[in-house]
């Protein structure tokens, strides 16, 4: 397990990058060092505890020297309040936190599938699997086209909801048409996104006898393993939990019931 | 009172049944699951005490997710007392412990008046154990699920039952969810409890309109969080008057004045809760802060605070025209 | 369910005891006085009705100050009952609330059964009440000062003595500081009530640490406000669950959203209290909200989402296992 | 009774004056026109409710066209959250509230007597009373001299706790100290500033035999006289009590007990 460090940590920048999506870049030397692709970070959105009480866990989406990046949705008070720090304003940040991806596995190609701002974590395995020489294919579908944030991926396969931009229809579907049967024995899929959609992913996958990562999200009240809040049923063993913040938030596709 | 300089050593400690506490903080019930899994974030030698999760005989694998949701200033869990188990407490967790300066108070919660017998009786043949509190808070599956902590007879039993297996501090952490606490708090005393710990979580609800389904997988779930803290002092403040034992107060404690509060009600020491997820060395930062405070305010000894309440009691008859 | 266009109308009204209310939303006792002091404000004939202040036979002063401390997301109060009595609304506020197209629901408070009939009996010969709110959380001055509200014996005889002076609606408004909150509920359907008003403010306290001091005169008070929103959705859930008369849900109603919620529960109206002082025209916002929300959910009548929660109450042990 | 509104208002400048004191300025055509000096504003610090619930009180400071002045010390979270507002926030405010001062009355000289940010009415006042021709003589206490913001006050006499600035005592020591007897007939006192001060202070009108108008503060809930909160009791009538937000916040100083 990497180190996880509580810190107030520096924001060098937040910037609206598409529709009510927004880049917040952060320093932490520690937790820039340690940090491993599907790795998250616990954040108190606002200083004092006034207006939400608990932390609000973000994939760490990209890192560059002692800089990371998270890239978020503003949909509810926390990513509202987060939405509007100014450079220089100090953020209290856990982590890195959770199991990262296995990007060094038996596979020549990764196949990288995002509903919409599970598109987060991509860009920082980008990097990694690019390092280790690795094939990337992504897909990455949206709702419409002005959500689209797709800088640092590689090998880009755009799907929109209502066929504003790229392939008309869900992600799931796109990947389906254009999965090529014959790769499959050294395909490595990771999935990030909304839990039907990783539903479905984990389905195709199997069907495919795909090995396959999925980056779940759960309700979290502590986001480091001690409230047992954000439990997800094992596939294997009946009625038995796994927290998707100690043991996930990176799961086989095998392991768990969405 | 003598002036302190900051040299002085202020007293912190307290007694429990001749045990002596380092301080008067500890961390509550279910919100430091067993005081190791955040060893690299929090010092933990430097609280009163850690309170475990609830244990039970056999681990509990707890209710189905969504068991969290956030609410104003507070949230609402139904975890659904998932834990490792005594067994597994004993053989994974229990020995780390022991290399730590710290007490270790084990709460148990149990689904009959056997069971808290045969895991207090378990713990009782260990070493390291400080002592017990013990969770009321949870339904009596021989009496058709009926919570043990809402019927003051069955409470008034598994106390007098479990004191008879312990010479150590036996804590017994009641439930808020009734009309009279002080009620269950002297039938507490009177059955041989040491101390009383006062509050466990308010029972609420949260619907998500879109789905309109309940947003716990239990419906109902516990409310904790500074949203409770007036509900929590009042209580302990309600307990405290009408019992002699000492009484822990938790309930929303987010810092060191919220502390003072509870200590100025009645409380002889204090428990965080729901805040150790928000800031998991709020607990030490809290125990430290205390003692910054008891040196700027020249107060010797922290207990010297508690029950230092001036308040007018007469008012209790005008107190209900609301 | 057919597709609405916005000049299709919403149906927002219910029927209590044959009286028809425009909507479900309604302004909650205390919190808006009688219904002139804020007109400028708020135009509250688009409201389902004005719920006063509770009336007692005699003017109350109220208790000293202080009487308001907030809380986190929360609000404690201890006004005392502060009212104008009886006499004194039906000469000055009365005639004025005549002239409004509006329902009144009058809320009576009182120290003694008889004094409760006095008041109930004395509005019966005035025009232009609606019905009546009977305000249950005050102290019993015969029996030493005990709440009526928690002794359910007591609550049952107020209703059916009020009950045979009237053929008006009688609302019952619960206090939640009890144990089963459904045992009061069915023993005031029981005696006769035609509505149960949930809930009342919960018993809190605050310190002021400095002075070392209660922050309210009264010592306790009642906590209000967006932080009970969970504990008064379980009651009102447990209330509507228990009987077959329509529940009025009350507690820290900030947004339309929190109005469906209660209506999801059972609900079938809602009450803004504490809102009220933030913004004093969020009941006439959430009233109009909920047509805009009916309509764009395709909902025709309000009414449909009254207890239409999809609940698996399979749950109900679990959930003690908090 | 002026007419009162709820609105939401454009700000126009918030700058720390002194130490820990914030100068809001505000706008608000009709809010300006009805006002009058000694009366409040109540404003939602938080827009959505986030941190503070309930609104808070602040007595204008001055007008000047459609812009309104507030004057405060960030001194907990409501507060804090107001002295962070920039230039083109919108805030909540509901005004002008409650009853102003009665500059009208019989005298020649104003002896306006405040208490550290109990400063806050007076600059509008002194506008006022110069219209009316009135002399003012103006006292002000600090804990200490960084503290001071006394702009658009009148023949200023300063005290302050610790001496770092004019007389070395109290306001009402200041007061007494420099009182000039045969004045009496024709002078009037303005007060506002923390309860003990005005007790003292009413207890100096007392002896002196000036009629004093005091500016009060009370626990408020609503502001606006339906919460009944915010009682204060009156000396005439034992036992009952006059609402700050409505008979006051300005009160004759024989008519309420402290
Ligand atoms: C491990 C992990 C990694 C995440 N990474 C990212 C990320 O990189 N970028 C990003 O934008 N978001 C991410 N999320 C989700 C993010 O944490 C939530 O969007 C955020 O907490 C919402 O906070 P809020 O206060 O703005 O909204 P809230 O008011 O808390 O929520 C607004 C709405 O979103 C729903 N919601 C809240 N949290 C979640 C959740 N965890 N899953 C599904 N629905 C939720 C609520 O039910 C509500 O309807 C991640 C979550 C987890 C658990
Ligand atoms: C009619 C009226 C006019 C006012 N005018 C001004 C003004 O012009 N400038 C100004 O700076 N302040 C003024 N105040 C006081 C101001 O309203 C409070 O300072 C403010 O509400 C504090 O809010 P907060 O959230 O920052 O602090 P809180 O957390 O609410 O309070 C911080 C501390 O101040 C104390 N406090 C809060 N409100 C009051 C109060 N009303 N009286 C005494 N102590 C209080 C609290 O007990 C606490 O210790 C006025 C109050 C009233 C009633
Ligand atoms: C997630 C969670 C789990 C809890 N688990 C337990 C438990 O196992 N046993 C117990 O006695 N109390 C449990 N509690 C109750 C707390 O110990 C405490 O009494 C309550 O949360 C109020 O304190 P707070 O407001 O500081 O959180 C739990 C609380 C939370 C929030
Ligand atoms: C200042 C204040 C005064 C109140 N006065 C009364 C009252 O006179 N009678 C009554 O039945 N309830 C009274 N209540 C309770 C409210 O009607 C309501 O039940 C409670 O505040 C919960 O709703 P809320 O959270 O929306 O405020 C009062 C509440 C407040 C805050
Ligand atoms: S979020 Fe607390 S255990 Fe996972
Ligand atoms: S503050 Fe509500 S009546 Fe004065």
């Amino acid at each position: 397990m990497s180190t996880r460090v509580q810190q107030l940590c520096s924001v060098r920048s937040c910037q609206e990058v598409a529709e009510n999506t927004f880049l917040l870049r952060f320093i932490s030397q520690e937790i820039a060092s340690s940090a491993e692709p599907g790795q998250f970070v616990n954040i108190l959105a606002s200083g004092n505890g006034a207006g939400v009480l608990l932390r609000r866990p973000f994939s760490i989406s990209r890192v560059e020297k002692d800089i990371l990046e998270i890239l978020f949705h503003a949909i509810g008070p926390g990513t509202k309040l987060l939405s509007r720090k100014l450079p220089g304003n100090r953020i209290d940040v856990i982590g890195p936190l959770g199991q990262s991806f296995h990007g060094n596995a038996e596979f020549d190609t990764a196949f990288i599938v995002a509903g919409g701002i599970g598109v987060a974590p991509f860009p920082f395995l980008t990097d990694e699997l690019l390092k280790r020489g690795k094939r990337i294919e992504t897909f990455v579908g949206y709702r419409t086209a002005g959500q689209a944030f797709t800088s640092n991926l590689q090998h880009l396969h755009l799907a929109t909801d209502d066929g504003s931009g790229g392939f008309h229809g869900t992600v799931i579907q796109l990947l389906e048409s254009s999965f090529v049967q014959d790769h499959s024995g050294k395909i490595k899929i990771f999935g990030c996104g909304p839990t039907v959609m990783l539903k479905a992913l984990g389905e195709f996958a199997r069907r495919k006898q795909v090995c396959c990562e999925l980056s779940l999200e759960g309700q979290m009240a502590c986001g480091f393993g001690i409230c047992q809040g954000c439990a997800v049923e094992r596939a294997d063993d009946d009625g038995q939990y796994a927290l998707v913040c100690k043991d996930g938030p990176v799961f086989q596709s095998t392991e768990v019931n969405l | 009172m003598n002036s302190l300089t900051s040299a002085d050593r202020i007293k912190t400690s307290f007694t429990l049944r001749g045990v002596e506490f380092k301080n008067r903080v500890f961390v509550a019930s279910g919100t430091f699951g067993y005081g190791d899994e955040v060893r690299d974030l929090v010092d933990v030698t430097r609280l009163g005490g850690i309170i475990t999760k609830s244990l039970s005989w056999k681990p509990r694998a707890g209710n189905p997710p969504p068991r969290i949701v956030e609410t104003a200033s507070g949230m609402l869990n139904s975890i659904g007392l998932a834990n490792i188990g005594v067994h597994a407490f004993i053989k994974d967790k229990l020995p780390y412990l022991r290399t730590l300066d710290v007490c270790v108070v084990v709460n148990i919660a149990a689904s009959s008046l056997e069971e808290f017998c045969d895991v207090l009786g378990l713990l009782e043949e260990q070493e390291g154990i400080t002592g017990y509190e013990i969770n009321v808070s949870c339904p009596n599956v021989r009496e058709g699920g009926m919570s043990f902590g809402t019927d003051c007879t069955m409470m008034s039993e598994i106390t007098s039952k479990l004191r008879k297996l312990t010479e150590k501090p036996l804590i017994i952490k009641l439930t808020p969810n009734v009309t009279h606490i002080s009620e269950f708090a002297r039938a507490a005393e009177l059955a041989g409890a040491d101390a009383i710990s006062v509050i466990n979580t308010l029972v609420g609800m949260a619907v998500d309109i879109k789905k309109r389904k309940p947003k716990l997988s239990t419906v109902t779930g516990g409310l904790s969080g500074p949203a409770i803290k007036p509900v929590a002092l009042a209580k302990v403040y309600e307990v405290a008057k009408s019992v002699s034992i000492p009484v822990f107060g938790i309930g929303g404690i987010a810092s060191v004045e919220d502390a003072v509060e509870f200590f100025l009600v009645g409380a002889a020491a204090v428990q965080i809760g729901t805040l150790n997820f928000v800031d998991p060395s709020i607990s030490v930062k809290i125990a430290d802060g205390l003692e910054q405070y008891a040196r700027e305010n020249k107060i010797s000894d922290i207990g010297t605070l508690v029950g230092a309440l001036d308040a007018d009691v007469t008012f209790s008859v005008l107190q209900s025209w609301l």
